[in-house]
């Protein structure tokens, strides 16, 4: 068990700057997400807290020890890579028993054991001897995970271990994990580019933009109170629209309608933030704004809505109880206490 | 008619005396070209037999007695003795089997001790010399896959009581010497890198190379072994299936004329061939001159030499191995 | 990688490593080039006395320098026939789609294992046979034939290592077989391919054996030319050649690097 | 035109060129050894394996390249894998380096090291100097000598067999081999020397079949008195005149190369898939 | 554009069969959706439209002629691969570029344009010139995306292209992908293990199920009547609670309690699918099936409960308006139009 701290690290290739000073502090045990676009130096700083990079300034603790300088296999880490790195020369199993033998774990039998249990959680028992090449892709990103899992390290680094999985498989993995980190209380930075799958895991969400951490805090804190744009847009698929705060609070929008907002705003132009999500879909005749629809997305559970909504094209996520089509008109209404308002 | 000849030669000074001695007088007499392979007599003998079919040599030289295999084998022509108008001038040595088809001997390489004249705690006298225990760690032994140490070591056997038909006492010889510490080489150069640079003093090796190292700016002599001087004989031979071997006679008889060998004895300290030949009193001290001093030289029988090449080899190979 | 990825002895001991290894391999051509500068008419080192005259040797005799043009000629049509014909050979045998392919990638290596002085012979006695006297072409395709072998198993090696799914790709991408061959096979291969390359390059100039046997006048190599200068009177001269080779390949190298940038060939 | 098609395309013009202008003239070259004065004979092969000295030599030349390989895979190695993981500009001069040697003739570097290694030569003075060797010491004529030189002109051979390949190996391999506890040295051992094994049998086979066929460095350095076999058959070509010998430990040799390279080949190439 | 036809398709890895007789008609310019479980067949199938696997039996059609041995070269289709592929001595631009060279579509600066085109729809543009090693995991896929899509071939074969790509992109990605399928028409075979995406994307859904196809149909059918245990199971991440049907034909758990169930069933021992989306929760006391709270999963816009029901593990989704935590008592309730029943 052991914590892990980063303190102001940064990080460039040549003269790529990717990593503008990250601090981070993760305690022993705990279960952490990062998030964050695609390209914003999530798996360059799992290489830094693996060993695997220089940083190019700042400094690493695991366990409250300076590792910043420390060799990767000194560190008692484990991670899962995102190109999986599976030993091509080996067998499955032998990929999995790798850090077994590595690290000199139990004797013989008991590794073979490890295997054969970190095997079956990843439900690939059968496929034991097969060379990572004659497996599917979904496949060998499980055989990454188990061989992850199998050494018990303190600290374990998973770079989208699940991004191959379809779903079931996924909720499987997902409990599995949830698990294992419970029963062997590792501390376990989880980087996935799915939100449900962070919001659900997670002790807590480190939410990454263009190398700089954005904003952190508990998956429910993150998602009800997401502190920039850029947050409430990457986690909630959040609506922006134009609209104006009159003297009296409330706010109206370009084509004259009007709803209240919950907060309190000096008078102004401003951009109403609406998440998908929260908007509730009616028909028409019922309280709210009008809109019209544009496009219907089939979720299977789910469905999202494209409208227009004073000229401006909005996105909400709804159940599948009634069903609208291309140029209903339609009466949208929002919590007022869940509108956010930015100045524009 | 195709005024070309191909020759084989061997090569650094050897060459260029071959060239002012031989090829340039032939040249100039008939017009024709000469061009030179530079190849051992081993290596032309080698390629001869594999090329048998489509011989690229008109006159091929060889030192190492391969004439007798080759005239054997049918690859070189027999000479007729009338159409080279030198011939008469040979000692009868020299034109001993144009029937068979080995041709004229048109040097000879006399095989004696060559020494370090001022290293060397004496200076040596006998082949017996060779066996001296203050000299064996310097000592130098050519293998007997090189002719002139064929020569050798037979001499250094005959020396120890050994006969053509016994070769024993010479192996036993040599390998008492290399307990001692001789060391044995195959190549001439490399007698020269242990004379320049290793302390060896002394080798059974040919006039024609002591004068080598010499001119290269050694100390070394070459002296006549009391017992007698071996000679080896350097041929100029007729190849069979060319076209143009009048052309080939006429370089021939150019070869063993006067003039070539009195011009390679000076440049080379080859023993001539002609009996014609004069030399100075300088050269001639380093070669064998006249009627008299070729009579000194000893030809083993190069026909028994061939009949037991292998054997010899084999057995001196065995008896060398570490 | 990361800087401390590597243990620091492992940087120290790698440091020696090279070192050595340097010294190891440079010993005998500082002695051949220390020679080279040598007053003295024989081979010793350290050389007594400095001179350039083996130079002004080498360099007035058109021997060397007639000899040194046809081994380069020759050298340049060998690397391009073994590299041509084995890197073909080894694409072929690494997709395995040939009935025997291990058997096959043994047989190219079989003129590796006789000395050369048999195949010269035969070569020699089988061209007299079949073709008359021998050329520039017989010893252009004898040392294509010792160079192949060099060749194929580079080539080989590296593309075992290569992405399987690469050749795929560009073929779903409407590659056809001449452009897969070129726009991926054969950069994959290149660090193979380039190897070999110069071994056949190499392997072609410095041949002497072949070239020993299947020569006629004119058509001398300088592997020849030094083994004969070497033989029949050796002296600092071929040192002086060997030098003059030596200077040449460096200055070659470095100005192929500027014009091309031959250290991202070199990182591939 | 099929895949196979293809490959054959590709595949034919080295075979042809193989089978007509190298085993076509070696086959008419290896018949010979059962060549007798009174028809086929198998009496050059008894001649020679009936003789304890010939298969003294056949030992030392097998022996000897086991010895030269195994030297040169240790050394080459470690000089590929520096080669293909320093930057490029020290790679390029570590290239240079190695490939300086290939530049020269063999005979004139193998000249280097008989001045180097003879009596009065650098490397012995130095050992006498240092009171570890005797007067007359000397390594010219060793085998050590015939090593030293052979390592020396095989070295780049295998080196730069093993560059291509190790150039192409994922470096993220050895990371993943990291983060699962190998050390530096453990990471060599179980992910890059097991994926370079193509280079590293490349380079052997490279190196074995031209040490056991090489004839001009051993016989410098070893001398008449340490013959292998390829200086046997040199001298049975030239000197003594013995085509069928030659011929028949021509093939002696051949069968030797192989039965040592068929076991290695079968056994590191299961490893290849 | 071309149809693809499929026709009892057989493939077997030596002993391991992996394709048991598949056999789809794809129309000209559909956009198909294979689902299925991770090893179950989905990159052999599109492997072998391509022509990069050779079928065990079977025969594989598109645009109306049999091209079962045709070399993939000749077939005018494009393929983004699951590990990508890219050549790693090419620069992205290069990459990109390979497809047009390779078939001599356009000029140069013909090629330039789209290829410049093709990187902004993946949102690159600025990484033109780096070598694919040099680019992030989700960059290396897009540009794996933009190759596949920029040379408008007639069949488009996706494996899992957006597999890793956080929520907001992999929008992006797919409304891009939409409007050029829509634009072009290209007939589209995609991979996705991601049931949303499959369902909002797609004309028709395959599903896969061990080398088998389970199902087909539109997006709305196969998800409101999934024909199998699997379909339902593997769409619906379906509950299956035991049960008995009564002479009266309502439902009676085991412990007792009793259902409406839609369906006319034969009385006697029955497993009820309860679609994890179906069930609404309401607090102790309204009307329904008791159950207790075992576990909340907090997913963001939605939630996750998980319920002890009769003593059977049961899933429901729902959204976010009310929470109850471990050990609450609730009332589940569900339309028993939705409910299905199948014998056991
Ligand atoms: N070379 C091979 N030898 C043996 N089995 C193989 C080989 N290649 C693939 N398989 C097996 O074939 C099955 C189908 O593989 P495929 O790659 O088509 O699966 P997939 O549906 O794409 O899975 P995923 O979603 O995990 O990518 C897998 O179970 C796999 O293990
Ligand atoms: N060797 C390199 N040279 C230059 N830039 C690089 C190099 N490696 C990575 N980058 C850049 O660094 C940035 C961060 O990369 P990283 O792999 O950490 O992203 P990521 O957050 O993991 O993204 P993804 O979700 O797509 O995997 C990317 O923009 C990438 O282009
Ligand atoms: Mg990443
Ligand atoms: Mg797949």
């Amino acid at each position: 068990m052991a914590n892990v701290r980063l303190e102001n690290v940064k990080k460039a290739f040549g003269p790529v700057q990717v990593l503008h000073g990250i601090s981070l502090d993760i305690a022993s045990g705990e279960f952490v997400s990062l998030l964050g676009a695609s390209g914003c130096g999530k798996t360059t700083l799992l290489r830094i807290v693996a060993g695997l990079e220089a940083v190019t300034s700042g400094k690493v603790e695991i366990g409250g020890r300076d590792v910043t300088a420390l060799a990767p296999e000194k560190r008692d880490i484990s991670m899962m890579f995102q190109s999986y790195a599976l030993l091509p020369h080996l067998s499955v199993a032998e990929n999995i028993r790798f850090p077994l033998r590595m690290r000199g774990i139990g004797s013989r039998e008991q590794q073979q054991d490890k295997v054969r249990a970190a095997l079956e959680t990843v439900q690939l028992g059968h496929l034991a001897d097969r060379k990572p090449r004659q497996l599917s892709g979904g496949q060998q990103q499980r055989v990454a995970l188990a061989r992850a899992i199998v050494s018990d390290p303190q600290v374990l680094l998973l770079d989208e271990p699940l991004s191959n999985l379809d779903a079931r498989l996924r909720e499987d993995m997902q409990v599995e994990l949830i698990e294992i980190h419970k029963r062997l209380k590792l501390t376990t930075i989880f980087v996935t580019h799915d939100q449900e799958e962070a919001l659900s895991l997670s002790d807590r969400i480190v939410l990454f933009n263009a190398g700089k951490v954005e904003q952190q805090g508990t998956p429910a804190d993150i998602y009800a109170q997401p502190a920039t744009e850029f947050a409430s847009n990457f986690l909630g698929s959040a609506n922006l629209v134009a609209a104006e705060i009159g003297t009296d609070g409330s706010a109206t929008l370009a084509d004259g309608q009007r709803l209240a907002v919950g907060q309190d705003r000096p008078a102004g132009k401003v951009s109403l933030v609406l998440r998908q999500e929260d908007i509730s879909i009616a028909p028409e005749g019922a309280a709210g704004l009008k809109a019209t629809v544009r496009t219907r997305v089939f979720l299977g559970a789910r469905c999202r809505y494209i409208l227009d909504l004073a000229g401006e094209r909005v996105q909400i996520l709804t159940g599948n109880d009634q069903t609208f089509t291309f140029g209903d008109t339609v009466s949208l209404s929002i919590d007022p206490a869940r509108i956010r308002i930015i100045p524009r | 008619q195709d005024k070309t000849l191909t020759i084989n030669s061997f090569g650094g000074a050897y060459e260029q005396a071959h060239r002012t001695c031989v090829i340039d007088p032939f040249e100039k007499e008939t017009g024709a070209k000469v061009q030179i392979v530079t190849a051992y007599s081993a290596d032309a003998f080698a390629q001869l037999r594999a090329q048998k079919d489509a011989p690229q040599f008109d006159v091929i030289n060889f030192s190492g007695g391969q004439e007798i295999v080759g005239a054997a084998e049918g690859l070189l022509s027999p000479i007729d003795a009338s159409k080279l108008s030198n011939a008469g001038d040979l000692y009868d040595f020299a034109k001993a089997n144009f029937a068979k088809g080995e041709g004229p001997a048109y040097s000879i390489a006399a095989i004696g001790l060559v020494y370090d004249s001022v290293k060397s705690p004496k200076a040596p006298t006998s082949w017996k010399d060779l066996l001296d225990p203050a000299l064996s760690e310097h000592l130098v032994l050519t293998d007997i896959s090189n002719g002139y140490g064929m020569l050798g070591f037979l001499m250094l056997n005959q020396s120890e009581g050994g006969t053509l038909e016994n070769i024993q006492p010479g192996l036993d010889a040599v390998s008492k010497l290399l307990e001692a510490g001789a060391i044995v080489v195959s190549t001439s150069p490399e007698i020269q890198q242990e004379f320049a640079q290793n302390d060896a003093w002394i080798a059974p090796y040919a006039s024609d190379y002591a004068y080598t190292l010499r001119k290269a700016g050694l100390t070394a002599k070459f002296v006549q072994g009391s017992e007698g001087t071996p000679a080896s004989f350097i041929t100029s031979n007729l190849v069979a299936n060319r076209p143009n071997q009048e052309l080939a006679l006429k370089f021939i008889d150019i070869s063993i004329s006067k003039a070539a060998q009195e011009c390679f004895a000076e440049a080379l300290r080859y023993s001539p061939t002609n009996s014609k030949a004069e030399l100075s009193g300088e050269v001639a001290a380093d070669v064998a001159y006249g009627e008299e001093g070729v009579k000194g030289l000893i030809r083993f029988d190069p026909a028994k030499i061939e009949a037991n090449r292998k054997a010899w080899v084999e057995a001196w190979n065995k008896t060398i191995a570490q | 990688m990361a800087s401390f990825l590597i243990p620091s002895w492992v940087r120290l001991a790698a440091r020696i490593f090279i070192v050595v290894t340097v010294i190891f391999l440079l010993a005998p051509l500082v002695v051949v080039v220390g020679v080279s500068f040598s007053e003295s008419q024989f081979i010793a080192f350290p050389p007594d006395g400095l001179s350039l005259r083996w130079y002004q040797t080498v360099l007035s005799d058109t021997v060397y320098t007639s000899a040194f043009w046809t081994s380069i000629r020759i050298a340049l049509l060998v690397t391009v026939s073994a590299t041509v014909l084995g890197g073909a050979a080894a694409i072929a045998l690494h997709r395995r789609m040939l009935p025997g392919s291990a058997f096959l990638a043994t047989f190219f290596l079989s003129p590796l294992v006789l000395p050369t002085i048999i195949y010269a012979i035969g070569m020699l006695m089988f061209w007299s046979a079949v073709f008359g006297p021998v050329s520039f072409v017989t010893l252009w395709i004898g040392h294509t034939v010792i160079a192949i072998p060099y060749v194929v198993r580079t080539t080989l090696a590296v593309l075992s290592e290569s992405d399987p799914f690469l050749e795929e790709a560009a073929r779903t991408m409407g590659a056809g077989r001449i452009q897969r061959l070129l726009y991926v096979v054969i950069p994959q291969g290149l660090p193979g391919l380039g190897a070999g390359a110069f071994f056949a390059f190499n392997i072609s100039f410095d041949e002497a054996v072949l070239s020993l046997f299947l020569r006629k006048p004119g058509l001398t190599t300088l592997p020849v030319q030094i083994y004969g200068q070497l033989e029949f009177s050796p002296d600092p001269s071929v040192a002086a050649v060997s030098t003059i080779m030596i200077a040449l390949t460096v200055v070659l190298i470095l100005v192929i690097d500027r014009m091309l940038g031959l250290q991202r060939f070199a990182s591939t | 035109m099929s895949d196979r098609t293809e490959n054959l395309l590709l595949a034919a013009p080295g075979l042809l060129l193989l089978a007509l202008a190298f085993f076509l003239p070696i086959g008419q070259m290896l018949v010979l050894s059962v060549d007798g004065p009174e028809g086929a004979t198998l009496a050059h092969f008894s001649r020679f394996l009936g003789d304890g000295f010939y298969l003294g030599v056949l030992w030392r030349t097998v022996r000897l390249s086991l010895i030269i390989t195994v030297i040169c895979a240790l050394i080459g190695f470690p000089l590929a894998y520096i080669m293909a993981r320093v930057g490029p500009r020290a790679r390029l001069w570590l290239i240079i380096l190695v490939i300086l040697p290939l530049m020269t003739s063999v005979v004139v570097r193998t000249f280097g090291w008989v001045v180097l290694l003879s009596r009065n030569g650098l490397i012995p003075e130095l050992l006498r100097d240092m009171g570890l060797a005797g007067r007359t010491f000397a390594l010219m004529q060793t085998e050590t000598a015939i090593v030293i030189g052979m390592v020396h002109v095989l070295l780049p051979f295998m080196a730069l067999s093993i560059l291509g390949v190790i150039s192409r190996i994922d470096t993220r391999l050895e990371e993943a081999g990291r983060t699962m506890g190998c050390s530096f040295l453990q990471t060599i051992r179980t992910i890059v020397l097991p994926l370079s094994l193509p280079g590293v049998v490349a380079g052997s086979l490279l190196v074995f079949t031209l040490s056991a066929s090489s004839f001009v460095t051993p016989n410098l350095l070893g001398g008449p008195r340490l013959q292998v076999l390829a200086a046997s058959i040199y001298k049975s070509v030239t000197q003594t005149l013995d085509w069928p010998f030659a011929a028949a430990q021509a093939v002696v040799l051949f069968a030797g190369i192989l039965l040592v390279l068929i076991p290695y080949v079968r056994l590191t190439a299961s490893d290849n898939g």
